[in-house]
């Protein structure tokens, strides 16, 4: 994942933080040395530069759910790999080496919690894992998380951290666009509220279907939105891109997103809209 | 392919030949069918072994048919309908309304143009989000009409470039599967050549699932895959290989319910077969979805999707 | 309505043609002298020039419909003057006279009949009846004629030639908008085939409801098709306006018609359609 | 407006004697008050006269409480939805969430701009297709959730512009309106100043329609009319008359539910009165409707536009 800047955009610095727990991280927009405790109290933005650092699923859901009320539903299930794939490494390999990284069974963690004070179903994806990438078990639990939205009549939230489908699951990764829309469509025969926050980034299969069908969506301030990689572009078409492309204040310019919150502003972002629609859905 | 050589030589002695008999008048008939024969045979062992990788390139051989030519040798008739209403209309994507049998249906379809000017238009059959609003607007005219639709697939995806990206592309996309999968009416998709990933399974989500013998269905082209896991562009066969992207796998997958056979040597060699086998095999799964009532439909529908991969997905304890 | 030449359109000359039966009619487009019956056997094209003149609404009706199969059911319903409007002249005035010119009560004409055999119930307005504005009567009649379409379970066939909102009959015409895409919401739930031919001009308040919401929509070739008028725009934007703007051609590549049909090829078009629709809508 | 130049005089004289009272402490409040009432007086006198061609110029004026400043008083809290989800976004016609007392309601409205920059983006309230799409995308989403749909008119029309018929404007508009009508929640509109042509009917055809005193609402603007009927511009004053288009003659028409009553002088002398008796209207016929059954809602709304201007076509034998 290289560092972007993007001169349209106060923050829009976006790193992939180690695993390990030491004291200072070094920011790879900056350059310097930050004290991980003040890197934890600032969000996770660099008090040196303003950068976004990754957060993990886990870092979402404490950003985002009061203290105490955190539910995990995620579902024991981890991919068969059902295609016995292998490129220069098995998918076997990729999977146990992302499965010790995040300490997840796949690329998203599914709850039921607070948001201040508001009850929600959320689905959170984590991007370490194979770049949060959606196969079997990714469509599996975000059905899941929706039935359960659906069956607790409360909102859903979707934390979209997501560079598009799986490849080493092939179709049936493709066929996860179709299965989280046809559950969403029940969210919406149920007048299930359905709120997607996208961050960087937000794009391929996961854009394509599920995150591209909310009601209400929020991105994140220097969120990466869109259907193509901007590489992908560039190479087929040797267009060049505009300034901005693709980014946050770019989707919503062109109505592809309802607010750009910076990424301490989120939480408050959400508790307004949550408060709006109190007694959505009705019992 | 290795056996291709002897085939382009006996392909070339059988025209010779063929050339002298009809202009020379010459009695080479009897050489002539001992010829043919044998092309027939290395033609049929080629096709017994064909890679993943060769079903590519028949798939997207410049030749194989497609778009609006083989929709016109499917259906008995067919009324184009053009625009999405919002401003555009997409060469790329089309459709309309045609009949099929005894049965007025929608039809869909991607489009890589009969010319080179229609090609540039097409990019390839890579269609922008006009394309997928045109569909959505033909899909509910289908849901409003009861007319059962018909998709007839083949491309290599969504169009990725800065227009497409300024539509909401992914959103369009979105909009189709959501439209599609919620629609009163039995839908048909079939894999004639490439079926290229979002920009395939918009339109392909359909209720039954059909392929043509070489065409391909998968989530990102070998080179793609080959370019981003391998890290090198030569493993695109490898990739082609690993993807599972051929009727037979999908179809041993559950991803596909039929497999509609070609001639040997690919669609290619004879479109007026192939559409005739495609229109039949489209035939019978309409009559077969048409004794459906609607709420049956959409169970059938809902569980189809809900369900899918859900097997891949075990269940593991701690 | 002034005389309109666009290069990118061959048949674009529009004319009104007089009430008067005389031998021979002026093309204002070419200025040469056409034998009336000529005229009349070419479609209303102008033999020397290829221009189109105005078709009344009985001669549309002739033009599409099979001979001997036409049952007129046109209400027997003329405008009470709502507003008491007078503004030059009072509009009862008017009426009075668009009803002598055209032996119509009203802009539009509804019946029932065969197109190339098949059953259609349709409404053709009349733009030479104060340019086929749509008022209470023309509301009323659009109304009763869907209604029939949907009590017949035959195809609706709109062919439009208007101006817009009749000014009128203020608000009530406005709200005729309304009225009439209320009712062709019935068909749409009916799964009865709506197909509306636009034809020069289909502008204002008639384009901007149910004009525009067919489930088929042909252009005759030389149509106008939009909402505002080119007059109204030029003078409230100062935008000069681009070659062939809302002419039948620019309709299609802005997404807005499935087709262009020459005048003589219109009947062939709706036949191949109706064809195709055969069963449709089910008994 | 005769009586004009005796108010602002006395404005003058109010606001010099005021400035007089508190600036250099002199004893003069007798006085204020004998010219305040005389003020009020003159305003309600002429207030009383207003003439539809006033009321025009009311419904314009730049100080009249409109767009996201009104939506912000009426409503409890109010959460803005950007974007059509096709590519564009107008700040014309804007919309949102709100609470309205206990209730979420969706919520549309025109906007004209409130800073010099803003003014001209919204191009003096005339939306875009994008707007009406948008407004669409937001009647859908309060269909799906449930939500009561208030909307808030005050448009001159739809931009009659090449962009805006590039986007088929018209499709868009009546896209609205099959939308509105159908749509499974009470629906309610206000038309706050202007409510112009097919520009305002997009998103007023609800199931109450009710209008500021001094707001219009029209077929077209009375200039239009002068110019097309009149042939002289100067006719406007005559044409406002003749086209019925005050709250009280609509009222009388059956076209308009309720009337809200402006402070004397109009809304933009008192905006937060103004917005209090809205919110109070609102909330009344908020509570009307909920308390029908969607199916009833629904058949109420079908039988009052399918038989709008019906009495108006009278039959005619022969
Ligand atoms: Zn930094
Ligand atoms: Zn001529």
């Amino acid at each position: 994942m290289p560092i972007r800047r993007d001169s349209k955009e106060r923050y829009v610095e976006v790193e992939l933080r180690r695993g390990e727990e030491t004291l200072w991280e070094r920011c790879r927009a900056c350059g310097e040395l930050v004290f991980r405790r003040r890197l934890k109290e600032n969000n996770y933005i660099c008090p040196k530069c303003g950068a976004y650092f990754f957060l993990t699923a886990q870092e979402r859901v404490v950003a985002l759910i009061d203290e105490g009320t955190f539910q995990d539903l995620t579902l024991p299930l981890e991919s068969t790999d059902p295609l016995s794939f292998s490129d220069r490494k098995p998918y076997r390999d990729r999977l146990r080496e992302a499965q010790e990284t995040t300490g997840l069974k796949d690329a998203v963690v599914v709850g039921r919690g607070k948001l201040a004070g508001h009850p929600v179903v959320l689905a959170v994806m984590e991007f370490r894992f194979i770049g949060g990438s959606m196969g079997t078990v990714v469509g599996e639990q975000l059905a899941h998380a929706m039935e359960q939205a659906v069956e607790a009549r409360e909102p859903f939230l979707f934390v979209v951290a997501s560079g598009g489908a799986r490849v080493q699951e092939g179709v049936l990764s493709l066929l996860q666009m179709a299965k989280t829309v046809a559950v969403r469509e029940q969210l919406a025969r149920q007048g299930v509220p359905y709120i997607a926050v996208l961050t960087y980034p937000s794009t391929g299969g996961v854009m394509a279907s599920l995150a591209s069908l909310a009601d209400f969506t929020l991105a994140e301030q220097g969120a990466l939105i869109g259907f193509a990689g901007p590489r992908v572009i560039e190479q087929t078409t040797g267009q060049k891109l505009p300034p901005g492309f693709q980014r946050a204040q770019y989707a919503l310019s062109h109505g592809v997103v309802d607010a750009v919150v910076p990424r301490e502003g989120l939480k408050g972002e959400l508790a307004h809209l949550l408060d709006i629609l109190q007694g959505v859905p009705s019992a | 392919m290795p056996d291709e050589r002897a085939i382009r030589i006996l392909e070339e002695k059988v025209a010779e030949l063929r050339r002298m008999i009809e202009e020379g008048g010459l009695e080479l008939s009897q050489e002539l069918e001992v010829l043919e024969q044998r092309l027939q045979q290395l033609r049929r062992e080629q096709y017994a072994k064909l890679s993943d990788w060769d079903r590519v390139q028949l798939a997207r051989h410049p030749e194989r048919p497609r778009g609006l030519a083989l929709v016109q040798k499917v259906c008995d008739d067919f009324y184009e309908l053009r625009g999405d209403r919002l401003g555009g209309d997409d060469p790329a994507l089309r459709g309309g309304v045609a009949r099929l049998g005894d049965r007025p249906v929608a039809v869909l379809f991607h489009e890589r143009g009969a010319t080179p000017a229609e090609q540039r238009a097409c990019r390839g059959g890579m269609p922008l989000p006009t394309g997928y609003r045109k569909a959505v607007r033909i899909m509910r005219l289908a849901g409003r009409l009861r007319l059962p639709l018909v998709s007839f697939v083949d491309t290599p995806g969504a169009y990725p470039g800065v227009e497409a990206e300024a539509g909401n592309i992914a959103g369009a996309i979105a909009d189709c599967l959501a439209t599609l999968l919620t629609l009163p009416v039995p839908t048909l998709a079939v894999i004639l050549g490439e079926g290229g990933s979002g920009g395939a399974i918009a339109i392909a989500a359909c209720d039954r699932v059909l392929m043509l013998e070489n065409a391909t269905y998968t989530v990102i082209s070998p080179e793609g895959a080959a370019a981003i896991l391998w890290k090198e562009s030569s493993a695109a066969p490898q990739a082609a290989q690993a993807l599972a992207l051929s009727a037979a796998r999908l179809r041993k997958l559950g991803v596909v319910d039929g497999v509609i056979p070609e001639p040997v040597g690919g669609a290619h060699l004879d479109p007026q077969a192939t559409a005739q086998a495609l229109r039949e095999a489209l035939l019978g799964h309409l009559e077969e979805l048409a004794s459906l009532a609607v709420e049956e439909l959409l169970a059938l529908r809902y569980s189809r999707y809900r369900n899918v991969g859900i097997r891949d997905a075990k269940a593991k304890t701690g």
